[in-house]
Protein backbone atom coordinates (compact mmCIF):
# COMPACT_ATOMS: atom_id res chain seq x y z
CA UNK A 1 0.00 0.00 0.00
CA UNK A 2 1.26 3.19 -0.97
CA UNK A 3 1.14 6.40 1.34
CA UNK A 4 -2.42 8.92 0.70
CA UNK A 5 -0.45 11.72 2.01
CA UNK A 6 -3.09 14.01 0.72
CA UNK A 7 -6.90 14.45 -0.64
CA UNK A 8 -8.42 17.63 -0.21
CA UNK A 9 -11.24 19.89 -1.89
CA UNK A 10 -10.49 23.51 -0.76
CA UNK A 11 -11.27 26.92 -1.57
CA UNK A 12 -7.84 28.34 -2.19
CA UNK A 13 -4.65 28.43 -4.89
CA UNK A 14 -3.74 25.03 -5.30
CA UNK A 15 0.40 24.85 -6.09
CA UNK A 16 1.00 22.22 -8.02
CA UNK A 17 4.48 22.34 -7.23
CA UNK A 18 3.60 21.39 -3.23
CA UNK A 19 1.70 18.29 -4.11
CA UNK A 20 4.96 16.99 -6.26
CA UNK A 21 6.88 18.18 -2.92
CA UNK A 22 4.31 15.72 -1.05
CA UNK A 23 4.52 12.42 -2.91
CA UNK A 24 8.41 13.16 -2.94
CA UNK A 25 10.22 9.88 -1.54
CA UNK A 26 13.48 8.79 -1.49
CA UNK A 27 12.09 5.14 -2.12
CA UNK A 28 10.57 6.41 -5.60
CA UNK A 29 12.52 6.76 -9.19
CA UNK A 30 9.47 8.37 -10.97
CA UNK A 31 6.99 11.33 -9.88
CA UNK A 32 3.88 12.38 -12.26
CA UNK A 33 2.22 15.16 -11.58
CA UNK A 34 -1.09 16.32 -13.24
CA UNK A 35 -2.33 20.51 -13.28
CA UNK A 36 -6.07 20.84 -14.92
CA UNK A 37 -5.79 24.55 -15.85
CA UNK A 38 -8.70 27.36 -16.13
CA UNK A 39 -8.34 27.80 -19.62
CA UNK A 40 -9.16 31.23 -21.54
CA UNK A 41 -11.24 29.15 -24.04
CA UNK A 42 -13.60 26.22 -23.87
CA UNK A 43 -15.01 24.63 -27.63
CA UNK A 44 -14.26 28.28 -29.62
CA UNK A 45 -15.75 30.73 -27.04
CA UNK A 46 -14.21 32.92 -24.74
CA UNK A 47 -14.00 31.94 -21.01
CA UNK A 48 -14.38 35.12 -19.21
CA UNK A 49 -14.87 33.22 -15.48
CA UNK A 50 -15.42 30.62 -13.90
CA UNK A 51 -16.66 28.74 -10.71
CA UNK A 52 -16.93 24.94 -9.20
CA UNK A 53 -19.23 24.24 -7.16
CA UNK A 54 -18.75 20.97 -4.27
CA UNK A 55 -21.63 18.79 -2.79
CA UNK A 56 -20.59 18.20 0.97
CA UNK A 57 -19.52 14.85 0.42
CA UNK A 58 -17.06 15.76 -2.35
CA UNK A 59 -13.91 15.32 0.13
CA UNK A 60 -14.81 11.79 1.00
CA UNK A 61 -15.77 10.58 -2.34
CA UNK A 62 -11.77 11.91 -3.71
CA UNK A 63 -10.48 9.92 -0.55
CA UNK A 64 -12.88 6.84 -1.63
CA UNK A 65 -11.06 7.50 -5.23
CA UNK A 66 -7.26 7.75 -3.89
CA UNK A 67 -8.13 4.81 -2.16
CA UNK A 68 -9.07 2.69 -5.26
CA UNK A 69 -5.96 4.11 -7.26
CA UNK A 70 -3.90 3.17 -4.51
CA UNK A 71 -5.51 -0.67 -4.84
CA UNK A 72 -4.93 -0.69 -8.33
CA UNK A 73 -1.35 0.27 -8.83
CA UNK A 74 2.17 -0.14 -6.73
CA UNK A 75 2.41 3.19 -5.11
CA UNK A 76 4.66 4.84 -2.69
CA UNK A 77 2.70 7.77 -2.48
CA UNK A 78 -0.57 9.66 -3.40
CA UNK A 79 -1.81 13.40 -3.56
CA UNK A 80 -4.85 14.74 -4.57
CA UNK A 81 -6.55 18.37 -4.43
CA UNK A 82 -9.59 19.57 -6.20
CA UNK A 83 -10.98 23.39 -5.64
CA UNK A 84 -13.93 24.88 -5.51
CA UNK A 85 -15.65 28.49 -5.52
CA UNK A 86 -14.50 31.02 -8.27
CA UNK A 87 -11.04 30.21 -10.11
CA UNK A 88 -8.85 32.96 -12.27
CA UNK A 89 -8.13 32.16 -16.14
CA UNK A 90 -4.57 29.96 -16.08
CA UNK A 91 -5.14 28.79 -12.25
CA UNK A 92 -5.56 25.21 -11.00
CA UNK A 93 -8.95 23.04 -10.20
CA UNK A 94 -7.75 19.80 -10.05
CA UNK A 95 -3.63 18.65 -9.43
CA UNK A 96 -2.44 15.25 -8.55
CA UNK A 97 0.85 13.46 -8.04
CA UNK A 98 1.83 10.02 -7.58
CA UNK A 99 4.90 8.87 -6.80
CA UNK A 100 6.39 5.15 -7.89
CA UNK A 101 9.52 3.33 -7.82
CA UNK A 102 9.33 2.94 -12.11
CA UNK A 103 8.10 5.56 -14.66
CA UNK A 104 5.43 3.38 -16.31
CA UNK A 105 3.12 2.88 -13.34
CA UNK A 106 3.64 6.44 -12.36
CA UNK A 107 1.99 6.94 -15.40
CA UNK A 108 -0.85 5.23 -15.92
CA UNK A 109 -1.59 5.13 -11.96
CA UNK A 110 -1.46 9.49 -12.45
CA UNK A 111 -3.95 9.37 -15.79
CA UNK A 112 -6.30 6.95 -14.13
CA UNK A 113 -6.48 8.95 -10.59
CA UNK A 114 -7.16 12.07 -13.05
CA UNK A 115 -9.76 10.14 -14.88
CA UNK A 116 -11.74 8.48 -11.61
CA UNK A 117 -11.36 12.13 -9.83
CA UNK A 118 -13.24 13.92 -12.73
CA UNK A 119 -15.61 10.64 -12.85
CA UNK A 120 -17.10 10.92 -9.50
CA UNK A 121 -16.21 13.93 -7.79
CA UNK A 122 -19.46 15.57 -7.14
CA UNK A 123 -18.95 18.83 -8.06
CA UNK A 124 -20.24 21.38 -10.82
CA UNK A 125 -18.40 23.57 -13.24
CA UNK A 126 -20.14 26.87 -14.17
CA UNK A 127 -18.71 29.25 -16.91
CA UNK A 128 -19.49 32.72 -17.99
CA UNK A 129 -18.38 33.84 -21.15
CA UNK A 130 -17.30 36.96 -22.47
CA UNK A 131 -20.45 37.69 -24.68
CA UNK A 132 -22.60 37.40 -21.01
CA UNK A 133 -23.69 34.09 -21.68
CA UNK A 134 -23.28 30.95 -19.23
CA UNK A 135 -23.06 27.61 -18.49
CA UNK A 136 -23.38 24.16 -16.75
CA UNK A 137 -20.77 22.05 -17.80
CA UNK A 138 -22.25 18.87 -19.32
CA UNK A 139 -25.82 20.17 -18.65
CA UNK A 140 -26.28 22.09 -21.70
CA UNK B 1 -42.76 15.79 8.28
CA UNK B 2 -41.56 16.63 4.70
CA UNK B 3 -38.77 16.03 2.72
CA UNK B 4 -35.99 17.98 2.47
CA UNK B 5 -34.76 18.68 -1.18
CA UNK B 6 -31.46 19.80 -1.82
CA UNK B 7 -30.51 20.96 -5.59
CA UNK B 8 -27.27 21.81 -6.46
CA UNK B 9 -25.42 23.52 -9.72
CA UNK B 10 -27.79 23.90 -12.92
CA UNK B 11 -31.02 22.49 -10.49
CA UNK B 12 -30.23 24.77 -8.17
CA UNK B 13 -30.27 27.26 -10.72
CA UNK B 14 -33.36 26.11 -12.59
CA UNK B 15 -35.67 25.44 -9.52
CA UNK B 16 -34.40 29.05 -7.68
CA UNK B 17 -33.32 27.73 -4.75
CA UNK B 18 -31.00 25.52 -2.78
CA UNK B 19 -33.47 23.85 -0.97
CA UNK B 20 -37.59 23.31 -0.90
CA UNK B 21 -39.71 21.22 0.98
CA UNK B 22 -41.67 18.55 -0.50
CA UNK B 23 -43.80 15.71 0.51
CA UNK B 24 -42.85 12.41 1.22
CA UNK B 25 -44.18 9.66 -1.43
CA UNK B 26 -41.45 8.35 -4.50
CA UNK B 27 -39.06 10.20 -5.83
CA UNK B 28 -40.65 10.36 -8.66
CA UNK B 29 -43.70 12.35 -7.29
CA UNK B 30 -41.55 14.59 -5.53
CA UNK B 31 -39.60 15.05 -8.98
CA UNK B 32 -42.80 15.43 -10.70
CA UNK B 33 -44.24 18.28 -8.11
CA UNK B 34 -40.59 20.31 -8.64
CA UNK B 35 -40.87 19.86 -12.35
CA UNK B 36 -44.39 21.41 -11.95
CA UNK B 37 -43.28 24.62 -10.05
CA UNK B 38 -40.26 25.23 -11.74
CA UNK B 39 -40.82 24.14 -15.49
CA UNK B 40 -37.17 25.03 -16.03
CA UNK B 41 -36.50 21.70 -14.01
CA UNK B 42 -37.50 19.17 -17.22
CA UNK B 43 -34.77 20.45 -18.90
CA UNK B 44 -32.45 19.01 -16.17
CA UNK B 45 -34.04 16.43 -14.62
CA UNK B 46 -33.28 13.96 -16.97
CA UNK B 47 -29.26 14.24 -16.70
CA UNK B 48 -29.68 13.81 -12.91
CA UNK B 49 -28.58 11.58 -10.24
CA UNK B 50 -30.14 11.49 -6.38
CA UNK B 51 -29.10 10.66 -3.03
CA UNK B 52 -31.79 9.73 -0.70
CA UNK B 53 -30.01 9.99 3.04
CA UNK B 54 -26.72 10.13 1.33
CA UNK B 55 -26.89 6.69 -0.50
CA UNK B 56 -26.88 6.72 -4.18
CA UNK B 57 -30.39 5.93 -5.94
CA UNK B 58 -30.39 4.56 -9.68
CA UNK B 59 -34.57 4.62 -9.64
CA UNK B 60 -37.57 7.19 -9.87
CA UNK B 61 -39.66 4.49 -8.34
CA UNK B 62 -37.95 4.27 -4.97
CA UNK B 63 -39.60 5.59 -1.97
CA UNK B 64 -38.20 8.95 -0.07
CA UNK B 65 -40.09 8.37 3.96
CA UNK B 66 -40.59 11.58 5.84
CA UNK B 67 -37.70 12.96 7.15
CA UNK B 68 -35.59 12.03 4.59
CA UNK B 69 -33.14 14.07 2.74
CA UNK B 70 -33.46 14.03 -1.28
CA UNK B 71 -30.26 15.67 -3.02
CA UNK B 72 -30.14 16.47 -6.60
CA UNK B 73 -27.25 16.27 -8.75
CA UNK B 74 -26.83 17.02 -12.04
CA UNK B 75 -24.02 15.54 -14.12
CA UNK B 76 -20.55 15.87 -12.33
CA UNK B 77 -18.04 18.22 -14.31
CA UNK B 78 -14.87 18.07 -12.07
CA UNK B 79 -11.17 18.98 -13.64
CA UNK C 1 3.21 23.91 -33.47
CA UNK C 2 3.95 24.17 -29.90
CA UNK C 3 6.56 25.97 -28.38
CA UNK C 4 9.95 24.57 -26.75
CA UNK C 5 10.60 26.44 -24.01
CA UNK C 6 13.30 24.42 -22.18
CA UNK C 7 15.93 21.95 -23.76
CA UNK C 8 18.82 21.24 -21.23
CA UNK C 9 21.53 19.43 -19.74
CA UNK C 10 23.15 20.83 -17.26
CA UNK C 11 25.37 20.51 -14.00
CA UNK C 12 22.99 21.93 -11.35
CA UNK C 13 20.26 20.76 -9.14
CA UNK C 14 16.72 20.76 -11.30
CA UNK C 15 13.74 21.96 -10.45
CA UNK C 16 10.33 19.94 -11.41
CA UNK C 17 8.51 23.08 -10.40
CA UNK C 18 10.28 25.31 -12.18
CA UNK C 19 9.95 23.63 -15.02
CA UNK C 20 6.16 23.02 -14.41
CA UNK C 21 5.59 26.72 -14.83
CA UNK C 22 7.74 27.13 -17.78
CA UNK C 23 4.76 25.51 -20.09
CA UNK C 24 1.93 26.88 -18.14
CA UNK C 25 -0.23 28.69 -20.31
CA UNK C 26 -3.95 29.95 -20.65
CA UNK C 27 -4.30 28.06 -23.45
CA UNK C 28 -3.58 25.02 -22.08
CA UNK C 29 -5.69 22.79 -19.64
CA UNK C 30 -3.97 20.34 -19.01
CA UNK C 31 0.13 20.24 -17.66
CA UNK C 32 1.74 16.84 -16.87
CA UNK C 33 4.98 16.85 -15.16
CA UNK C 34 7.65 13.66 -14.86
CA UNK C 35 10.30 13.96 -12.59
CA UNK C 36 12.87 10.99 -12.37
CA UNK C 37 14.86 11.23 -9.14
CA UNK C 38 18.03 9.12 -7.82
CA UNK C 39 16.75 6.70 -6.06
CA UNK C 40 17.85 5.01 -2.80
CA UNK C 41 17.90 1.08 -3.64
CA UNK C 42 18.34 -0.29 -7.09
CA UNK C 43 17.72 -4.01 -7.95
CA UNK C 44 17.51 -4.52 -4.18
CA UNK C 45 20.83 -3.22 -3.70
CA UNK C 46 21.59 0.08 -1.64
CA UNK C 47 22.55 2.82 -4.18
CA UNK C 48 25.38 5.25 -2.04
CA UNK C 49 25.65 7.52 -4.95
CA UNK C 50 25.34 8.40 -9.05
CA UNK C 51 26.44 10.45 -11.30
CA UNK C 52 25.80 11.37 -14.53
CA UNK C 53 28.35 11.06 -17.07
CA UNK C 54 26.71 12.92 -20.96
CA UNK C 55 28.20 13.00 -24.25
CA UNK C 56 29.11 16.51 -25.88
CA UNK C 57 26.08 16.38 -28.00
CA UNK C 58 23.87 15.43 -25.31
CA UNK C 59 21.83 19.05 -25.88
CA UNK C 60 21.67 18.96 -29.60
CA UNK C 61 20.21 15.25 -29.33
CA UNK C 62 17.33 16.29 -26.29
CA UNK C 63 16.53 18.90 -28.90
CA UNK C 64 16.20 16.87 -31.46
CA UNK C 65 13.85 14.26 -29.28
CA UNK C 66 11.95 17.38 -28.15
CA UNK C 67 11.26 18.49 -31.85
CA UNK C 68 10.51 15.15 -32.46
CA UNK C 69 7.82 14.70 -29.61
CA UNK C 70 6.32 18.48 -30.74
CA UNK C 71 5.62 17.23 -34.13
CA UNK C 72 3.97 13.74 -32.81
CA UNK C 73 1.36 15.68 -30.67
CA UNK C 74 -0.63 18.97 -30.56
CA UNK C 75 1.48 20.79 -27.71
CA UNK C 76 0.92 24.07 -26.11
CA UNK C 77 4.29 23.95 -24.52
CA UNK C 78 7.47 21.86 -23.34
CA UNK C 79 10.12 21.69 -21.42
CA UNK C 80 12.68 19.19 -21.08
CA UNK C 81 16.35 19.44 -18.60
CA UNK C 82 18.64 15.98 -18.08
CA UNK C 83 21.12 16.30 -15.38
CA UNK C 84 24.24 15.47 -15.07
CA UNK C 85 27.65 15.04 -13.05
CA UNK C 86 26.76 13.43 -8.91
CA UNK C 87 23.20 13.66 -7.86
CA UNK C 88 22.26 12.77 -4.59
CA UNK C 89 19.50 10.10 -3.46
CA UNK C 90 16.20 11.98 -4.26
CA UNK C 91 17.10 14.52 -6.30
CA UNK C 92 15.89 14.57 -9.87
CA UNK C 93 18.07 13.31 -13.05
CA UNK C 94 15.55 14.16 -15.86
CA UNK C 95 12.74 16.75 -15.25
CA UNK C 96 9.84 17.43 -18.51
CA UNK C 97 6.62 18.97 -18.82
CA UNK C 98 4.26 19.68 -21.23
CA UNK C 99 1.01 21.66 -22.06
CA UNK C 100 -1.91 20.94 -23.71
CA UNK C 101 -5.52 21.78 -24.08
CA UNK C 102 -6.67 18.57 -22.77
CA UNK C 103 -5.55 15.98 -20.73
CA UNK C 104 -4.81 12.84 -23.06
CA UNK C 105 -2.83 14.61 -25.30
CA UNK C 106 -0.71 15.86 -22.05
CA UNK C 107 -0.33 11.97 -20.48
CA UNK C 108 0.59 10.47 -23.56
CA UNK C 109 3.09 13.59 -24.45
CA UNK C 110 5.09 13.50 -21.72
CA UNK C 111 5.40 9.93 -21.58
CA UNK C 112 6.48 9.94 -24.92
CA UNK C 113 9.00 12.69 -24.33
CA UNK C 114 10.67 10.76 -21.34
CA UNK C 115 10.98 7.58 -23.05
CA UNK C 116 12.54 8.89 -26.37
CA UNK C 117 14.72 10.86 -24.48
CA UNK C 118 15.90 7.75 -22.10
CA UNK C 119 16.27 5.87 -25.63
CA UNK C 120 18.29 8.44 -27.30
CA UNK C 121 20.15 10.59 -25.13
CA UNK C 122 23.77 10.00 -25.05
CA UNK C 123 24.75 9.95 -20.98
CA UNK C 124 25.32 7.14 -18.52
CA UNK C 125 24.72 6.47 -14.96
CA UNK C 126 27.42 5.70 -13.08
CA UNK C 127 26.19 3.82 -9.54
CA UNK C 128 28.20 3.44 -6.35
CA UNK C 129 26.91 0.67 -4.12
CA UNK C 130 26.26 0.81 0.20
CA UNK C 131 28.90 -2.52 -0.36
CA UNK C 132 31.78 -0.15 -1.98
CA UNK C 133 30.99 -2.21 -5.18
CA UNK C 134 30.07 0.03 -8.49
CA UNK C 135 28.48 0.07 -11.81
CA UNK C 136 27.95 1.37 -14.78
CA UNK C 137 23.97 1.10 -16.11
CA UNK C 138 23.28 -1.05 -18.73
CA UNK C 139 26.67 -2.19 -19.14
CA UNK C 140 27.03 -4.89 -16.75
CA UNK D 1 48.15 12.23 -38.92
CA UNK D 2 46.04 9.77 -36.57
CA UNK D 3 42.92 8.82 -35.29
CA UNK D 4 41.59 10.16 -31.98
CA UNK D 5 39.59 7.76 -30.28
CA UNK D 6 37.69 9.56 -27.38
CA UNK D 7 36.21 7.05 -24.69
CA UNK D 8 33.13 7.50 -22.78
CA UNK D 9 31.63 5.81 -18.98
CA UNK D 10 31.92 2.78 -19.35
CA UNK D 11 34.42 1.95 -22.25
CA UNK D 12 36.50 4.73 -20.69
CA UNK D 13 36.58 2.87 -17.24
CA UNK D 14 37.87 -0.29 -19.35
CA UNK D 15 40.62 1.74 -21.59
CA UNK D 16 41.46 3.86 -18.12
CA UNK D 17 41.75 6.79 -20.31
CA UNK D 18 39.16 9.35 -22.06
CA UNK D 19 41.36 9.91 -25.41
CA UNK D 20 43.98 7.26 -27.17
CA UNK D 21 45.68 7.75 -30.37
CA UNK D 22 45.16 5.09 -33.09
CA UNK D 23 46.64 4.41 -36.69
CA UNK D 24 44.18 4.73 -39.92
CA UNK D 25 42.36 2.30 -41.14
CA UNK D 26 38.81 0.07 -40.23
CA UNK D 27 36.95 0.96 -36.91
CA UNK D 28 37.23 -3.10 -36.69
CA UNK D 29 41.05 -2.58 -36.49
CA UNK D 30 41.49 0.22 -34.18
CA UNK D 31 39.16 -1.68 -31.73
CA UNK D 32 40.97 -4.71 -32.12
CA UNK D 33 43.68 -2.61 -31.23
CA UNK D 34 41.99 -1.39 -28.03
CA UNK D 35 41.43 -4.66 -27.12
CA UNK D 36 44.62 -6.19 -27.29
CA UNK D 37 45.97 -2.60 -25.58
CA UNK D 38 43.06 -2.95 -22.70
CA UNK D 39 41.55 -6.77 -22.96
CA UNK D 40 38.89 -5.20 -20.26
CA UNK D 41 37.64 -3.25 -23.27
CA UNK D 42 36.54 -6.92 -24.75
CA UNK D 43 33.65 -7.13 -21.99
CA UNK D 44 32.11 -3.63 -23.24
CA UNK D 45 32.67 -3.56 -27.11
CA UNK D 46 29.72 -5.67 -27.69
CA UNK D 47 27.02 -3.29 -26.24
CA UNK D 48 29.18 -0.08 -27.57
CA UNK D 49 27.93 2.57 -30.38
CA UNK D 50 30.21 4.58 -32.32
CA UNK D 51 30.24 8.10 -34.48
CA UNK D 52 33.27 8.37 -37.17
CA UNK D 53 33.38 12.40 -36.90
CA UNK D 54 29.97 12.75 -35.30
CA UNK D 55 27.83 10.62 -37.49
CA UNK D 56 26.57 7.26 -36.36
CA UNK D 57 28.19 4.06 -37.76
CA UNK D 58 26.64 0.82 -37.43
CA UNK D 59 29.41 -1.58 -39.02
CA UNK D 60 32.63 -1.96 -37.38
CA UNK D 61 33.97 -2.70 -41.52
CA UNK D 62 33.69 1.64 -41.90
CA UNK D 63 36.85 2.83 -42.73
CA UNK D 64 38.63 5.61 -40.61
CA UNK D 65 40.91 8.05 -42.50
CA UNK D 66 43.63 10.28 -40.76
CA UNK D 67 42.35 12.97 -38.93
CA UNK D 68 39.10 11.64 -37.79
CA UNK D 69 37.82 11.19 -34.21
CA UNK D 70 35.84 8.31 -33.38
CA UNK D 71 33.63 7.91 -29.95
CA UNK D 72 33.06 4.69 -28.34
CA UNK D 73 29.45 4.88 -26.44
CA UNK D 74 28.35 2.38 -24.54
CA UNK D 75 24.39 1.92 -23.98
CA UNK D 76 22.75 4.93 -23.01
CA UNK D 77 21.86 5.07 -19.01
CA UNK D 78 19.53 8.60 -18.86
CA UNK D 79 16.36 9.65 -16.47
Amino acid sequence: MGEIRLVEVVEHVLDAAAIEHIVADARAGAVVSFSGNVRDHDHGRSVASLAYEGHPSAEAVLMEVAKEIDARYDLVALAVAHRVGPIAIGEAALVAAVATAHRGEAFAACRDLVDLTKERLPVWKHQVFADGTDEWVNCA
Amino acid sequence: MTVEVHLFAAARAAVGSSVVMAQPGSLARILDGLETDHPAFAAVRPRCSYLVDEVSVHAEGIDVPAGSRVDVLPPFAGG
